[in-house]
């Protein structure tokens, strides 16, 4: 095995090695057989498992999710490709009002065990319509669980956990960092959903971070310790199940909290978590709770503009030290 | 575009009555349905199928039991036709621990997993891409199962009926698409909404899907349908699509009296109610009247058990409003 | 003019006003004419206005919102009825994607001034997929007004303003007020969307509620007052623009904060107001934040269990006793 | 399905040659957009339409100034063609203040509204209700315009295809719906995915549209078939639907080599370059070689200037982030 692999390979060996393991995994969604998928984050698995194993589709979002839906009820496991995050608003209905609640409102006869895997978030100069930074959509709907990771290993290890979750799955590959490096994932290596990791440790403040802001906040982290400042910097890896416990844990030691999130500020997934923090947490926190968060405007298509509106390590940098005199 | 139409033999008298009494059974437990809301036992809303009895108990004969079923909000006739009891569906209507899903669901969700009836939907056309996905598991795990999915013809102008049948048809999927044709979507005649005269049947072509108008209050003739539909799709040549026409007895939901219907369509409807359909069709056949009363009668005195069984079964325990989100049974969503 | 309306007739006076005024503006929905709409929030539109001001659809979200959004691009002012918040998942692409991002995405030349009119939320039994409170999904998405009256006045009153607005306004109808009655709005009555109201003055503790959970709300805080802790009443009114200023004031009074939120607690309003609130108005706390929202589960059928999830006055009155002695 | 055919003159010399020039300016601009991808001075993401140029040129001859139009995320020729400069375009693509969208939009979303062309949508299929819309609104003001909406034959196997031909139909509104069918969604064959041959015009008469296929290399014809379409839908008679063939010279998007076409297509459909077929009806008029070389080089110089005057121009200034979301020019979503 090679000792270093890109994130947009270990999607591909994520679910390899999930459908080498389990025959009833199957994918579809578009351009991702012969072609291996817009990210080549499919590549190989045409060539590997064939045409019963990898479909490709129509541009059907509906048809894509739905069917999955049909199919995971009556026994397959199957992963859907959903090309870009702002597609999954072509079939909301099925991530909102479908396979969320199809357990729940039967009263539990039915089980659904998929995937719904999506390309999300900025940086690459896609515009409004293909860069938006959608995980807090996802939030909104109990009954999904959030896997967003930020390291090839973790794409692979939380992508075995997700195809094996009997439950639904909203798995949010980043574009940003389909090109970045890491350790690859060893041979049956399984993340659990709803860990997060402590990814470097800090006494002063907590930074918790999410996909493509993680090397935002460990950037800032960098900087800040010449500084003299200590950043606890968390990757919570998953939205649902949330790790809140990570976080208090963390702040009983730092007391101060700078949540690092794309999505925009308002209906941000930092909401969520400050709130419990706000509440659970009251007593620990020395100083306000800050989130630095994309503004609340669409994604703009110029470099110079998106700066101004996504989380930078300069901005957290900014963020903290304010914070850190509080 | 119709497939080879061989012919299906018509049901025998034994069989044939047997259908008229699962549409007795139906139309019995449309009846209490509709009484229970009016005496305030059922709450929220009923979309009853009083009417359309026919399109459920004719398909349901014509599939297998491990064929998969996908329904709508107006499903009590789907869910009776596929197993469920009127007692548990009308438990289920009446917020009973008892009902078919624990009175998490309602009216507009009864769902019998078991039967592989696998749910009724309330977003109009959701369903419909499921049931190709169910199809398409049926055939990847090389089952010889069919999927079939029930819709109204308000739910032809949905974007997912358009994805649905697109996919269906370039896969090749043992799926049928039937369309219940009751001429209204909700209180708006579905000619006004619509660009073409036959919503579902019109449309199969742009598929490449055969499509079939059929009557809907004929069982014989829905049975028929389906069973050439279902033989096809089973045979690997992949989907199709039956409109059946037929009528709703009641509003479309609650107490909708239903006043934007005109008089004359009514009453031509209701001379061509399924039941009586099916009764003159069982005259022919020699079965005397008195054995079709005595079907009728039974189904009027399982669902007078049920209704009676149902109000007296429990509420449901409150704690179970925080189950049942997860696979591992509860709801727990972080540490 | 009645000195007592229903909710519901409020709908249909806030049209009518704006109809009567503007002759640019145009109903479309399903079974909105000579129906009056499935919960009559239309009646006697037609009558007044004919087939040219109100027209009926087919079922299709995406062409209702769709084409409402291409009127509002070329001179008219579209309504669009949703006939259930849930089904906003069937047109999302339109509220997430489209008419939010269309001004930014072209740097200004083009507005969208259109309403998309909803019915939200629970308390009537229609089960897991007619009884979201969706409000918190399109919080998720800057470039929308968002709009939930609680009394009938104020639903006339930001019908008006939500129809001269030359911003998309997402307008929640509540399910559970249409029955609900109160004074009529006076002649010409406007109330400025981003305003909040205070409803009930106290001293000790600020209760922030939106639409339906508005009586819930007033209703804790008479029972609280008989205890002898005194709430102020907070109705948002809007989300976006969001009144925080109103809040922290309050605060600035209560030092103590609590949400009533019938959107469920992960992803909701309360998460964002909170953040605001943990960071802006951190040194005016006294007590930890707690949110009364609902359980992270689909809207239940029966109302036994449905009492179990949502927010319930009981709950409040719990959640503040509590906090009212930390 | 077709609506009456009457005969539609076709362009003289002088009008040909202009639209010969301005389907030069589309295809040089195009390739400048290529090369300045490749330099690196384009970033992001581009979808030419060098090939594809005689669809927005042809139909654009036989609209009305104040017509809508709507076209998608491979929209550069139909920006240019209703009167964009490429100048406007290429900063756009650029990143510069001067940009047709400020910077804000990019290749996807070149929008010039002062031209009534009301945008690129990089959704697909979304844009289709708009155009839909917008006709409605231009009959409820009776101003006698129409709209038109471009897309490709990807395009019409997503809901919102179906959902707007239905609506048009259903309201007789003055829309046209023109298909670029260039063989491909991306990398996978139209015929693959899509259920019927001809992916829209097969589709139309599911909604009672007539449908007609025209040779989308041909300028002249499009334009032929266009006005045909645009007269029914001007005078109340509803919409139409256009598929024209064509094919996208580039890959399907930035540095895509499109190796999945086979090399005999490729070859073939180079072969019948819609500027090549333009120049063979220039010199059937009589037009000397040397008078469509002289505006294929007035095009070049235009864009060669444009590209030099789009590398110069400023960058936006970084407060532009936060202005253009409401209609006060502002941004600001609390107290
Ligand atoms: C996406 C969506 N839009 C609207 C509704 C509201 N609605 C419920 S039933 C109905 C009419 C459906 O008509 P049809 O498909 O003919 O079925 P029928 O009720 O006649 O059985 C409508 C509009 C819905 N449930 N889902
Ligand atoms: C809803 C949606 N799904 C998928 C995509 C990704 N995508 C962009 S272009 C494209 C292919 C479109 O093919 P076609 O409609 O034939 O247009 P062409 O690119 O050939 O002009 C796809 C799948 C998208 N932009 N929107
Ligand atoms: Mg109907
Ligand atoms: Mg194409």
């Amino acid at each position: 095995m090679a000792d270093v692999t890109t994130y947009r390979q270990a999607v591909a060996e994520g679910l390899a090695r999930e459908m080498r393991r389990d025959p009833a995994v199957v994918c579809l969604g578009e351009d991702i057989g012969a072609a291996g998928g817009v990210f080549k984050t499919t590549a190989g698995l045409y060539e590997e498992f064939g045409p019963r194993r990898v479909w490709d589709t129509p541009i059907s979002e509906q048809a894509i999710v739905g069917a999955a839906m049909g199919a995971a009820m009556t026994g397959m496991r199957p992963v859907a490709e959903i090309m870009f995050a702002d597609f999954l608003a072509c079939c909301w209905d099925y991530l909102a009002n479908e396979i969320p609640k199809v357990r729940y409102m039967t009263g539990g006869q039915v089980t659904v065990p998929l995937v719904v895997r999506t390309a999300n978030g900025g940086g690459l100069g896609f515009g409004a319509q293909h860069s938006q930074a959608a995980e807090n959509w996802a939030l909104t709907v109990p009954g999904l669980k959030i896997a967003a990771p930020a390291t090839p290993a973790d794409v692979t290890g939380m992508m075995a956990a997700a195809v094996r979750s009997d439950d639904p799955v909203v798995f949010f590959e980043h574009k940003a960092l389909f090109a970045a490096k890491g350790p690859p994932a060893p041979p049956g290596h399984v993340v659990e959903l709803g860990e997060a990791a402590v990814v470097r440790e800090g006494d002063d403040v907590t930074l918790v971070a999410l996909a493509a802001t993680v090397p935002v906040a460990l950037a800032a982290a960098e900087r800040l310790a010449g500084e003299g400042i200590g950043c606890e910097v968390i990757d919570l890896r998953c939205l649902v199940p949330l790790d809140a416990m990570t976080v208090l844990g963390s702040l009983a030691k730092t007391s101060r909290l700078v949540t690092v999130e794309e999505n925009p500020y308002q209906g941000g997934w930092g909401g969520t978590l400050v709130s419990i923090v706000a509440d659970e947490g009251f007593g620990l926190l020395d100083a306000p709770v800050r989130r630095v968060a994309a503004a609340c405007v669409p994604l703009p298509f110029a470099d110079a503009l998106e700066r101004e509106v996504v989380p930078t390590a300069d901005k957290v940098v900014t963020t903290v030290r304010d914070l850190s005199t509080y | 575009m119709t497939g080879a139409r061989e012919a299906v033999a018509d049901p025998d008298a034994t069989e044939l009555l047997a259908l008229y009494e699962q549409m007795a059974v139906v139309r019995h437990t449309e009846q209490a349905a509709h009484d229970l809301f009016l005496s305030g036992l059922v709450k929220g809303t009923t979309h009853l199928a009083a009417g359309q009895e026919a399109v459920a108990v004719g398909a349901s004969a014509a599939l297998r039991e491990d064929d998969y079923v996908f329904a709508t909000y107006r499903g009590h006739h789907h869910a009776l036709a596929r197993g469920a009891t009127p007692e548990e569906c009308l438990a289920e209507l009446m917020s009973r621990a008892s009902g078919l899903c624990g009175a998490k669901g309602g009216s507009m969700h009864l769902t019998k997993a078991s039967a592989h009836m696998l749910g009724s939907y309330a977003i109009v056309g959701a369903h419909l891409p499921m049931a190709v996905g169910a199809a398409w598991s049926a055939r990847l795990r090389g089952t010889g199962q069919i999927a079939v999915a029930f819709f109204g013809d308000g739910a032809t102008n949905i974007g997912a009926f358009h994805e649905a049948l697109n996919l269906a048809a370039v896969w090749t999927l043992p799926v049928l698409f039937v369309c219940e044709n009751n001429l209204y979507m909700e209180y708006t005649p579905i000619a006004d909404v619509t660009a073409v005269a036959s919503p579902a049947a019109d449309r199969a072509p742009a598929y490449g899907i055969p499509g079939e108008v059929v009557d809907g209050n004929d069982v014989v003739a829905v049975r028929g349908a389906v069973t050439r539909l279902a033989g096809r799709a089973r045979a690997g040549d992949g989907p199709g699509l039956l409109e059946a026409r037929t009528y709703r007895h009641f509003g479309h939901s609650r107490a909708d009296p239903a006043a934007y219907r005109p008089a004359e369509e009514v009453e031509r409807w209701l001379k061509h109610d399924p039941l009586d359909v099916a009764r003159g069709r069982l005259t022919g056949l020699g079965v005397p009247a008195g054995e079709v009363d005595a079907a009728d009668g039974r189904a009027a005195d399982l669902v007078r058990a049920a209704v009676e069984a149902a109000k007296d079964a429990p509420a449901p325990d409150p704690g179970q409003a925080l189950t049942d989100v997860w696979a591992d049974g509860g709801a727990r969503w972080r540490t």
